[in-house]
């Protein structure tokens, strides 16, 4: 089942895409936040809480921020206070939460003098996410992984120890990707909440004591179910780098990671969570992580048919941002969904063309497909038969990474018994339709393919009109999601911080250097 | 059929024929079917038949259970709240409004603290609308602006005493652990503490909303799935027209339904 | 989505089919049976029943057989009793009622000197069904019938009023046929109940009064909905004929009727059904009623995907004995279903290769597609997926009457909600896919045509072994649906009659006569 | 969670959470779903929620609702009567008959009255078996003989006695209005009337059949969905087993287990 498209029309839209971001390389490589100065810190091994129960790394990076010297790196003031009085770490961290060191009125030493102090830690905490690479890779080599379409979960009753029961029956049950929704609010949080296992709504708060744990649930139950569970959690939001860290470190395969999508739907401020993105997705590329990008999303807000192309416009140059920060083409699951109205006369007939259209788009990134869930109602049979068509669609068009519908979709968080029921129809539709779309074709110039063509030209239109008035104007415009935001808008605008041209931290460097650096690299394939 | 003695109906009138499905924190098993038709039959389920049992591992088991409901309803005799009020065309509202209030009504809308579903919101306050029917900026005698998501309860309440609003529409879409009636109840209580509550009118609306629970919470109406601008608008005029019976001639004061400065 | 199927083996199908029912042709024309003769004194007008509540037509019938009369018709002793004493047949039937008289102890006149006394009775009766016939073209004229694939319901509640107010319903929702189903036993009956609207099991007891009752229901809702919706009853059984009439007379659209079905499925002696059908067949012809033949059932005996040639080649039977009653090819509607296991990997791909060979067979017939029954189980919603696959096969495949599956399939006759939500899927699903068909292309030489050319090569293999050794002894032998049936067991036996040279009816020339002898034509369309 | 208080779990442990769905022969409306809502309430269920109301015409109403189940089952106290007795693979069976009987045990199967639902006992019966596991017809120590459907109770009852067969086995899968009950309770009744009751062992199967439901229309064993021969052949062997303890060292007298002419 192949469409024919224009390859000159792709070639144009990856380089329209690669002037939209470079469009916004200054704004993203020549600041920090505040996020971001934590995640640095997180790395170096910093931990725990002050009597406030408030994270270590908030409480030294807010120190710095109210001195005025974020714009030089957290990682400076803090190796010129361990290189001054010869102090860890940790010692220094106490210094400030005690008020006995005040960092940025410190005698400022030269960089190449006090940098090299935090080197081993840097080293250090970087081991520790190679290690968790490289168990990955041996225990993928030893169980092998789900078969695409993969089976994607969720769980998301507030409490870590109920997740993970409800996981491991789901993974016994077929799943090969278990997320674990956050509490509804935690995107907003400017900090990562401690020891908090239990009480979120909507979903449980995503840490490392939670990560750990769902880690451990998923590892068992994937050596009893004979394969390795994929484990995902969000870094959208406020602290997306401090989570990315978090994530690496306790090897969680797949990070929801997405700037448009917190600007867009969470009022996140642009230039914060660009920047937050960029670092981020550093980390996510340094730990082998997945990243899936929100562009389904898009559809639930705007015309889920009329929209279609603003997907793809939005996934390329979401693609051109993952590539800037070293992530390959496998690392970049991008977004889209099978929303039309499923009154619409002919929805299967666009949501394949849909669907297929992003599966060669990208043919290497493992794409992760979203099930209906705008039109899904109180009607759970309905939905059972919707759900049903989508998982068709999915095996019918190759899809990477199927994100279970819930046929409660419209009601409720889902139940033990939605996730099975869920599970057990992919399956049966997986199995019946197993070779069948090796055994039929698209119709050259047919309906389909004339609407994934239509698609396309639409996205390429729309990324000039983007490129011409730049990303943050065109996000003003409401061009995406017909959400309108502006680039002062949003939270967390204060803790974006211009660098100052002497601006440390020793990650920059290392990470990039990984894996010969893929470092904006092309899309491989990359037909451009 | 007797609409006194109403109850379920599958093949047969009053066959009580009723499907049921749960799952249950036990290993699948003889004991946990017998289990299930047990639960089901202490609902007071006439012949409860386990028709299927799935075994979910970690000792989940899920049952569909099929039983004959024994219960009857007096269908005659059900009553449901709602705010009873005439539906109007938009000209006719934006005359009444003019009428009644000799200037526009402002409104604003939000979905509150945590929640970020918009979708609700923007339905009945933006101009686009909902299901061909347009919102409430559309309707020229009517000041609609929609804050949008993630608005917090102080922010609103002191919109409401900077910018002087009569109506404020409320959304509420996640219902997990009652976090709806948390943020709801969390806003009234500011709005009474500032003295404001009286002055205004106060809606809320949501896929899990009904008038009842508006009622509860110390709202004057609440709305739920398939709600329209129309109806909204209509029930404004209608209590802007209550407010006129009660002190008949009597032209609104500014003020009265407006939040103000002191 | 066409497949690519050798003409040579159709044609050979054809005829092989011809060979194996010319075998059987001295047989069926040259034998009678008492429900044969019931069902021309309805077509007399004969009605009511005796104080036992026999039906008069019984009452005669059975008279007429204890004396040995059956082999000259019932038809002539009636008319030489009506000629000799100037009675009318109601007079006639009431003397042998009371034991006045004993008709076949009568001089017996000549022939053609009796049975012009019945001219206008019959004539009387054809018209009866002529005029129905018109009311059925002028009322599809008027309100235009279902689209393609119909859908299909079924009442079942063993009460007609029920019924009616049930399938009411259904064509609100959006039905275009309904099927009253028969009391559990009632094909064993050997008269036609009389009065009987409520108190049947599993299904309603099939007459002339709830046909009647019925009919007018499914007006009123057919104009409510703005469509002719067709009304389907069965007449297999040991009273095809009769209930052929009366279907005839009351207006249905559809009866199921089939041969193979009774002997197999309800152990009825075969040369009584043969004899039986091919008569119910010239009645249902000449009311322009559409057959639906049940060779589907075969696949809930025998294994459902190895046997799938057995119901080709019985559909290839089953056509030739339609054709040679005078049905016409837009009259037959032959059975298949969706039965594979859906544990089988692929079982989407080889249905879809069943039913859209099927339908290139027989491109001209209305198929009747039957959805999954054996394999559904307790599990409701899995069974509506089951279902939901199961409409998108059968409006990709382009199917005719498409009988819907029911999600309770294996646990009760429908239940009014479970009606309900089968419409909603299958509307949804034929939106959905309304003009997907026309995008995709069958892989020449691929796994689904591959497929379909065994199957149509099994079946021709297997006829060319019926017609080899005969239909009877190839019932006998178990090939078809896993059940043996020899031709001296079964239900009915008693009621076969050879004609004697003499034998009289009306009916035969002037059940032919319709519409310029379409008797025994062939398959217009058809490749032989 | 505690054993002896289980209920049902949907999102969170002891939730209740239960869906239900049926039809109410009342037009669709706020009214209808207040009733559905009330009959939901009036079972037990706290919390009742109509997710879905659908009208289907006619004056009838489909609802899908949802509710907090309050009872709670004492899993620990669950007891499931059962025939209980050894599996025992087809040489062991054979052996033991042989040795118990000295003769070939004869088996006769059918489908009775208007039922012609033969895939049940065709795959208890016949050498083909069922999911991989060989019908009675495969043990040479068993003389099986299939009557196949709609075997009238009449006819069957005087092949007990001509023939003379040591069990029988009976196949019912129609279940509407209760038919099943009436036609199993009629082969009974006519057994007891002959006298044969005692002679044979009498068993029953089909996919509503349970061990409970056969014991009470008097049959020795009830046999549900998912019985395999190699079950049917063990209990077999018991109840032979059964006897022989009963009346040790007693070999079984032809025409014990044996329908005879007299
Ligand atoms: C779209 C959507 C989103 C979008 C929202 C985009 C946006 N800007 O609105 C995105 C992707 C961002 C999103 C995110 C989340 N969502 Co969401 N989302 C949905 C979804 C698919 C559709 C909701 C919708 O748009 N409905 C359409 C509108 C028109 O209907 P409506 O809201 O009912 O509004 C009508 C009436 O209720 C009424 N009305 C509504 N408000 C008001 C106000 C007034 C004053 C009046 C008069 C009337 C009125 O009028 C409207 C028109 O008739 C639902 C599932 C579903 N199908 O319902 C889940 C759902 C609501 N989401 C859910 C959750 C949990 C989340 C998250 C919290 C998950 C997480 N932990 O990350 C996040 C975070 C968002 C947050 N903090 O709120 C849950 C809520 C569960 C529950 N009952 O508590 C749902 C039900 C999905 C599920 N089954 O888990 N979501
Ligand atoms: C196949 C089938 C038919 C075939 C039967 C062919 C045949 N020769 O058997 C045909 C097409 C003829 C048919 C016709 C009808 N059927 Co039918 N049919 C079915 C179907 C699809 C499958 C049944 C089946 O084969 N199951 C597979 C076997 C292996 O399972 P089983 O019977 O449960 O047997 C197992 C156990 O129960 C047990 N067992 C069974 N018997 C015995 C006996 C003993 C002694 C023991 C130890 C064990 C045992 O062991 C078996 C193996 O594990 C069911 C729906 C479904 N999916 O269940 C409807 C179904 C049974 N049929 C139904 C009906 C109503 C009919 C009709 C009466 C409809 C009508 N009015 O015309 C007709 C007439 C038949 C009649 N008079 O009985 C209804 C019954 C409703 C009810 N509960 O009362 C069902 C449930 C469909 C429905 N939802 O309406 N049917
Ligand atoms: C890219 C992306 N990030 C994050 C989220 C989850 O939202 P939150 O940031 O509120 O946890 C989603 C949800 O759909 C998403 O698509
Ligand atoms: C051809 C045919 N006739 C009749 C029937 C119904 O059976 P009965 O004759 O028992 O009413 C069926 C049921 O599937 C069938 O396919």
């Amino acid at each position: 089942m192949q469409l024919r498209l224009d390859r000159e029309r792709i070639a144009a839209a990856r380089e329209l895409a690669a002037e939209i971001a470079a469009d916004l390389d200054e704004l993203i490589t020549g600041s920090t936040t505040t996020s971001v100065e934590r995640a640095y810190l997180r790395l170096l091994g910093l931990e725990g809480t002050d009597e406030h129960g408030v994270p270590l790394p908030n409480v030294v990076v807010k120190h710095i921020h109210d001195g005025d010297g974020l714009g030089r790196g957290v990682c400076y003031w803090v190796a010129n206070a361990m290189y001054r009085h010869d102090l860890s770490l940790d010692e220094v961290a106490e210094g400030v939460e005690t008020g006995a060191l005040d960092l940025v009125s410190e005698k400022e030493e030269a960089p190449e003098k006090v940098m090299p102090v935090l080197d081993e830690l840097a080293v250090l905490g970087l081991k520790k996410i190679d290690k968790q690479r490289e168990k990955r890779e041996r225990l993928q080599n030893e169980l092998g992984v789900g078969k695409e379409p993969q089976l994607y979960i969720i769980v998301a009753t507030g409490d870590v120890f109920i997740d993970a029961s409800q996981a491991r029956a789901g993974v016994l049950q077929g799943a090969d990707i278990v997320a674990v929704i956050r509490h509804t609010a935690q995107s907003l949080l400017d900090f990562v909440p401690f020891s908090a296992v239990t009480g979120g709504v909507g979903g449980t708060y995503a840490n490392g004591e939670n990560f750990r744990i769902m880690r451990q649930a998923m590892d068992d139950a994937g050596r009893e179910a004979g394969k390795y569970v994929m484990l995902t959690n969000y870094c959208s939001g406020l602290c997306m780098p401090e989570i990315a860290v978090l994530g690496a470190v306790e090897r969680l395969d797949v990070m929801l990671n997405d700037s448009m999508y917190g600007i867009i739907f969470r009022d996140i401020n642009m230039r914060r969570t660009l920047v937050d993105q960029y670092v981020s997705r550093m980390i996510n590329g340094y730990a082998g992580v997945i990243i899936n990008t929100g562009e389904d999303n898009y559809l639930t807000t705007a015309d889920s048919f009329e929209a279609a192309h603003t997907v793809v416009a939005s996934q390329f140059i979401n693609e051109r941002f993952a590539l800037e920060s070293g992530l390959k083409e496998e690392q970049i699951g991008l977004g889209h969904a099978f929303e039309i109205d499923p009154r619409k006369k002919n929805s299967l007939l666009y949501e394949m063309a849909q669907a297929r259209l992003v599966r060669q788009l990208f043919p290497r990134s493992p794409v992760k497909y979203m099930p209906p869930t705008k039109y899904m109602t109180g009607n759970i049979f309905k939905g059972y038969a919707q759900n049903t068509l989508f998982n068709l669609a999915s095996v019918l068009t190759g899809q990477s990474i199927h994100l279970l519908g819930m046929m409660t979709e419209a009601l409720h968080t889902p139940h033990l018994q939605d996730r099975y029921l869920a599970i057990e129809s992919a399956r049966y539709v997986f199995d019946a339709a197993d070779g069948l779309a090796k055994e039929l074709s698209i119709k050259p110039g047919g309906r389909i393919e004339r609407r994934a063509q239509k698609v396309l030209a639409d996205a390429v239109k729309m990324l000039e009109e983007v490129a011409s008035v730049g990303l943050m104007e065109a996000i003003s415009r409401g061009m995406f999601a017909d959400i309108a935001r502006n680039p002062d808008g949003g939270k967390g605008q204060d803790g974006v911080v211009v660098k100052e041209p002497d601006y440390c931290s020793p990650f920059i460097d290392l990470l990039r250097d990984k894996e010969g650096s893929a470092h904006g690299s092309d899309a491989s394939h990359a037909i451009r | 059929m007797d609409p006194t003695r109403v109850m379920p109906y599958g093949d047969m009138p009053n066959d009580g024929a009723t499907q049921l499905s749960f799952t249950l924190p036990v290993p699948a098993g003889e004991e946990a079917k017998e289990a299930a038709r047990q639960l089901v039959a202490k609902m007071g389920f006439a012949e409860p038949s386990v028709a299927h049992m799935q075994d979910m591992g970690e000792s989940f088991s899920f049952f569909i259970v099929y039983g004959r409901c024994t219960a009857t309803v007096d269908y005659a005799a059900v009553r449901v709240p709602r705010a009873e009020f005439p539906l109007l065309d938009a000209p006719r509202i934006n005359a009444m409004i003019a009428k009644l209030l000799g200037r526009r009504l402002k409104v604003f809308g939000a979905c509150i603290e945590s929640d970020a579903h918009t979708v609700g919101i923007d339905a009945i306050m933006n101009m686009k609308g909902y299901d061909g029917d347009k919102g409430l900026e559309s309707y020229k005698e009517i000041e609609a602006l929609n804050l949008g998501a993630q608005v917090s309860c102080e922010d609103l309440v002191s919109k409401v005493v900077t910018e002087g609003v009569d109506a404020l529409l409320i959304s509420q879409v996640v219902t997990q652990r009652d976090v709806h009636v948390k943020n709801l109840t969390r806003l009234v209580d500011m709005l009474e503490a500032e003295g404001l509550r009286e002055r205004i009118i106060l809606i809320v609306g949501g896929p899990r909303i009904s008038q009842e629970l508006a009622k509860e919470l110390g709202y004057d109406a609440g709305f739920g799935p398939g709600t329209h601008a129309g109806h909204v608008a209509s029930y404004l005029v209608f209590r802007l027209q209550q407010h006129e019976d009660e002190a008949p001639g009597n032209p609104l004061p500014e003020g009265s339904f407006h939040g103000s400065h002191d």
